[in-house]
């Protein structure tokens, strides 16, 4: 093995995870490996050519335990889901490292499905994974709830999957209970230094940022300053590939206007810290919260969401199916989704997007940009100029806050509901450093919702947090 | 009015649905214990011990409740604990079989008192609860 | 029966059409009748209540020629589709006047499922039609594509059906060969007397107005004078109630500027004809040409169309459902279909059109009044005022015409196709009237699209006849 | 080079397709004699007949074409036609029955001599026109 790379002292710890595993990560071979693996299946690349292009990506979401199974539904998105990336989402197993488990597993059920909620990339060989990889043949994103992903990334990676759903702060506050922001920021540390070795090698891999968004109606301005965050401590490592995610929370203005101040605001700050040679690209989400159990209600939501995406000049879409709101979807119903909202980016393809002329697009993009600037420069001043400290500090002091986060971390003060037209709006601000004009905005616009309605405070909160899946975004019959 | 220990199971972090019902129960007056997410049978039985709690809520989304909502029951029972309401709900069953199928699975053999579809009404889960709380008072 | 009502003295010929439905038609049976009829179920009064109160209006399509058959699949339509108006599409045999056939039909299949594309609404006895009425118990609109509907009109108003599609020039264009332009407007004009007759016994009758427009990408302004004359030529016979016609294009600024353009002018020509009484509302029709044959993508078409009705202000969709391009819908599919649109209803709801700030939708506004001002006021011309005369003569001089008419009336020398954004332009304007400046900017736009690609004008003509379908609005590898 | 009649056989008003269609051939330089909407096959003959066509294109979307394409091949033959090729297209069946099946139907029994998929290209049904046209050249 050759000498320990940069920010990555702790390898002989995170190897000793799971042994089995470590024993087939040779660095050396990996360089000779990745380097020869065609530029098609790196997904980086074909996120940046796409940028120039102009090419719309389309990304589902899927990860079944056996690599029969997985290999299938993979390809079943590939051929008739007209995917640009595929995902390989890991099981909860080898989230909470219980890779002896997953072995046992494996052990009992050979070749066939596993009663596992996603792919077990740490047992599963390094040889089989670069099989699905070469298989497949289209780039591949790892997509990892966990608070420790590392030995996951070494495999990954090594087998030639090129891009990484990225973390430290998303994943604390919504997969993790217990774990600190300091335990967090430096798992994901190691990742993004090992990403940065692949790019040193001439395989950079990518980064798919997801800021802080949960799945009720969220703040853009929260959600973009938890990725620009998240941005700025990958970059410290030396990460240059940001796909950011900006998803969709249904007021059309909003949306388009959340995508744009985003974008902007990452690369602003990446540039503040002297970043100039990042490549960054816009992801529309699908909705992420509760789906409607009907899937032709869900394929008119999806739609919807290609539409926004699209109107906000978004690069890319990654999508739930339409049976989100069942179950675990079965790969034909993923496909059709994809299709659908293929359909509706061809559509608008060659249409411009909204212009900011547009007063709502303008006012909200104002808003969000005044809010996410006062939010991260307040994380900066916490630490120092160093995001992760910052962002610890910021969660203990309700700087950074998040409502109905799984992690203990947060103070949850925040609470947010819909404005009369359905934007996301502020009820209670915490602790967070919002500037007075914004305050006051959130705080009008919920009045003039709150003057509609016969309801409480407290009965419109909950019911926003279903309007998206019950169809109307601001209930009708108030 | 009880005090109700709440959490996501297992290796489950979905709490957006629990913390809903925490708000209900707040709201009613009830005392709430909650324990957020990624919760083990032994944290549910230690909560209630300690809080003397009337009802214990346990949710599950992520498919997995059959496994990580099997021993709680049996805990409780072991820690002297037997009288706790034992309520689940969320979503307890990977896909939708038909409803009878998650009632046999975790009313008669889980031992759970009531289980809830994810389409319940908070306002049905309080009236039940308050019901439950109410015959208890009366039988002891 | 009561003395002729004025417009009706051609009654006894088009009782005489078939004397078996003729003998169930009494007047004055017939007025206590409708004015009992709950005001629910009046499609004018549904319609215009809607406008009042913003909700969203849904149509779906249908019509099976047995009456269990046709009943059942209102039933779900209303049940599972959230359908406020249902259809009741009428067959071909009918639309042709072959009620003998019919008959013969009827008395071998007796109940069950007939071998026709629609319901024989001449054939079937009042009452069974007054019975499906009160079972369904919804606003129930008669579809005929037909130059010659007055029996199955009288039948079908008779019955408590409270509305109609019109079509004195959309039907003869697109549905007949070779009937003359004075046949079909005398026989609407007939129609549109016996809803005035309903009307003042207290029960207006509504017209759905189709303007011009065909299944190939159709200029607005086109399509807009084709639903100024019928709603004139309407107007003049007393009718008041219009539902008019705004069909997606597929250029979503295009398409908001054309239902305000169509919606500013109907209001325009029917105030100058002194007309002060009228209840305009508009509808959003889903794209009417080619569908994919694959019903996920045509989710996203249809939940497209949804985003850019409500986008326009639209007060009401129209909609084809997701296996249009494959076969007669079953009624399941066909709820779904509703479903979709009705979640992207619900969605975009509480949410303002967009307005004509956007340079786009100003700019296409401006064009479309323009020639559609230029269409209309020529026609009036030659009809020295009645938009009948003036109709059929402008069709004979090519001052209307249409490109793929089925009828010999159109000279059929325009040639329409897109630009490289998607929006629909001339590229031949035959001998239509349109200003200077219009043609000029149609022509700019052309050369810009032509300059980017490698192929012919007609080769561009024919793919984008299947754009819509194919997915690209433009096609990409040009 | 030869002559089509072209049309929207019996109560068919789908015109859009076969006008495609004719501008194809126009565009191939083939002479095109169209009758449009709603032609009965008397029709499509006298116009064979008149024009000495080598070919009629009959179009159908409506799902009623089993039924208005029927006596065709007949007619063609009973008026000295019968050497003229048959041409059919658009949705012939209602639904989408197996391909099989449809040739079986149109070619087989009604004498079609080829039908299309609404998917075809126009350009194969140039070029099969002109191979067809070609092949009988030789054969005459
Ligand atoms: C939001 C969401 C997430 C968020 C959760 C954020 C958070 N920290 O809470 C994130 C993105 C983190 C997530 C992650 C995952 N998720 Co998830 N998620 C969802 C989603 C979209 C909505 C859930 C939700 O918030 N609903 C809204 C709340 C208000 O409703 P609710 O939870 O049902 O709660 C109500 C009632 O059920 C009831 N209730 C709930 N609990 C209890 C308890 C008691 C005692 C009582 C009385 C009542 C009660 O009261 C609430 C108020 O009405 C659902 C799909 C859907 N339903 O649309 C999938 C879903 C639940 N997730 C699923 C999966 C598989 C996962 C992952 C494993 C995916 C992966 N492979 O990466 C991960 C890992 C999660 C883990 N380790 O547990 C699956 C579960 C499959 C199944 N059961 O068959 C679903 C159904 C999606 C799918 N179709 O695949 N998810
Ligand atoms: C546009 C359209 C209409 C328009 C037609 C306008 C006009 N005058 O042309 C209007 C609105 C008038 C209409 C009316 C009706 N329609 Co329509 N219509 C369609 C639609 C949406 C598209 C057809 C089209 O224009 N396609 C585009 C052209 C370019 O493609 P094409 O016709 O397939 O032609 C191509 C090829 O097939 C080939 N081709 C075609 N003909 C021929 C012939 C030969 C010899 C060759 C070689 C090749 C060839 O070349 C073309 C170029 O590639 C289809 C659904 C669909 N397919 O998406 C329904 C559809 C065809 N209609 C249908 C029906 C039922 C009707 C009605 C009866 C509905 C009603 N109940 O009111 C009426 C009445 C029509 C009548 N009496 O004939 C059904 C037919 C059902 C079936 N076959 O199973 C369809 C499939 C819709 C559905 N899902 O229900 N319709």
């Amino acid at each position: 093995m050759t000498a320990t790379p940069e920010g990555l002292s702790d390898r002989a710890t995170v190897l000793a995870q799971y042994p089995p595993a470590a024993e087939q990560l040779d660095l050396a071979e990996i360089a000779d490996f990745v380097v020869a693996e065609p530029a098609h299946r790196r997904v980086a690349q074909v996120r940046a050519e796409a940028r120039r292009s102009g090419r719309v990506l389309l990304e589902p979401l899927a990860g079944f335990g056996g690599v029969k199974q997985h290999t299938d539904a993979l390809t079943v998105l590939r051929d008739k889901g007209t995917a640009d990336i595929l995902p390989t989402q890991v099981d909860s197993q080898t989230r909470n490292l219980k890779f002896d488990e997953v072995a046992t597993m494996l052990a009992e059920h050979g070749d066939g499905p596993l009663p596992l909620n996603g792919y077990p990339i740490v047992n599963h060989p390094l040889t089989v994974t670069r099989d699905l990889v070469s298989t497949v043949d289209r780039p591949i994103e790892l997509r990892i709830g966990s608070t420790d992903p590392r030995l996951a990334a070494e495999m990954a990676f090594a087998a030639g999957i090129s891009s990484i759903t990225a973390g430290p702060l998303y994943y604390l506050v919504h997969y993790s209970s217990a774990v600190t922001v300091e335990q967090s920021v430096a798992n994901w540390g190691y990742v993004f230094s090992l990403a940065s070795w692949y790019a040193r090698q001439g395989a950079p891999v990518g980064l798919q940022v997801h800021g802080l968004g949960n799945s009720t109606p969220f703040p853009a301005s929260l959600l973009g300053a938890g990725a620009v965050l998240e941005c700025l401590i990958a970059a410290a490592r030396g990460c240059r590939h940001f796909a950011v995610d900006s998803r969709l929370m249904g007021n059309l203005r909003q949306d388009v206007a959340s995508l744009r101040a985003i974008r902007d605001a990452v690369e602003h700050y990446l540039a503040q810290a002297g970043v100039d040679d990042a490549v960054v690209t816009m992801v529309r989400k699908t909705w992420a919260g509760r789906y409607p159990a009907d899937e032709a209600r869900a394929f008119g939501l999806i739609s919807y969401t290609a539409v926004s995406g699209m109107l906000s000049g978004a690069d890319e879409f990654i999508s739930n199916s339409v049976q989100e709101g069942v179950g675990i979807p079965d790969p034909e119903a993923n496909a059709a989704s994809l299709r659908a909202i293929r359909h509706v980016v061809d559509l608008l393809g060659p249409q411009p997007e909204l212009t900011r002329e547009d007063e709502g697009v303008e006012r909200e993009y104002a808003l969000i940009t005044a809010e996410l600037h006062a939010i991260v420069d307040a994380v900066l001043d916490l630490g120092e100029g160093n995001p992760g400290r910052g962002s610890a500090r910021a969660l203990e002091l309700g700087v950074l806050d998040v409502p109905f986060a799984a992690s203990r971390t947060c103070r949850g003060e925040v609470v947010t509901a819909r404005d009369s037209e359905g934007a996301v709006r502020f009820v209670d601000f915490g602790r967070l450093p919002i500037p007075d004009w914004c305050r006051k905005f959130h705080s009008d616009a919920m009045e003039r919702r709150l003057a509609r309605t016969a309801k409480s405070v407290y009965d419109v909160v909950v019911s926003d947090i279903f309007s998206i899946s019950n169809g109307p975004l601001v209930e009708v019959a108030e | 009015m009880g005090t109700v220990v709440t959490g996501a199971a297992g290796d489950d972090v979905h709490v957006i649905g629990i913390r809903l019902v925490e708000m209900g129960l707040r709201h009613a007056g009830h005392d709430v214990v909650s324990l957020g997410a990624l919760v083990a049978p032994a944290e549910f039985v230690d909560a209630a011990r300690e809080s003397k709690a009337d009802a214990v809520f346990a949710s599950s989304l992520n498919g997995h409740a059959q496994f990580s909502l099997a021993g709680l029951r049996d805990a409780l029972v072991e820690a002297g604990m037997g009288h706790v309401l034992l309520y689940g709900g969320g979503q307890l069953t990977i896909g939708r079989p038909p409803w009878e199928e998650v009632v046999a699975l975790f009313v008669d053999r889980l031992g759970f008192d009531r289980i809830y579809d994810s389409d319940v009404p908070i306002e049905q889960v309080l009236s039940d609860l308050e019901q439950d709380l109410a015959l208890r008072g009366e039988s002891r």
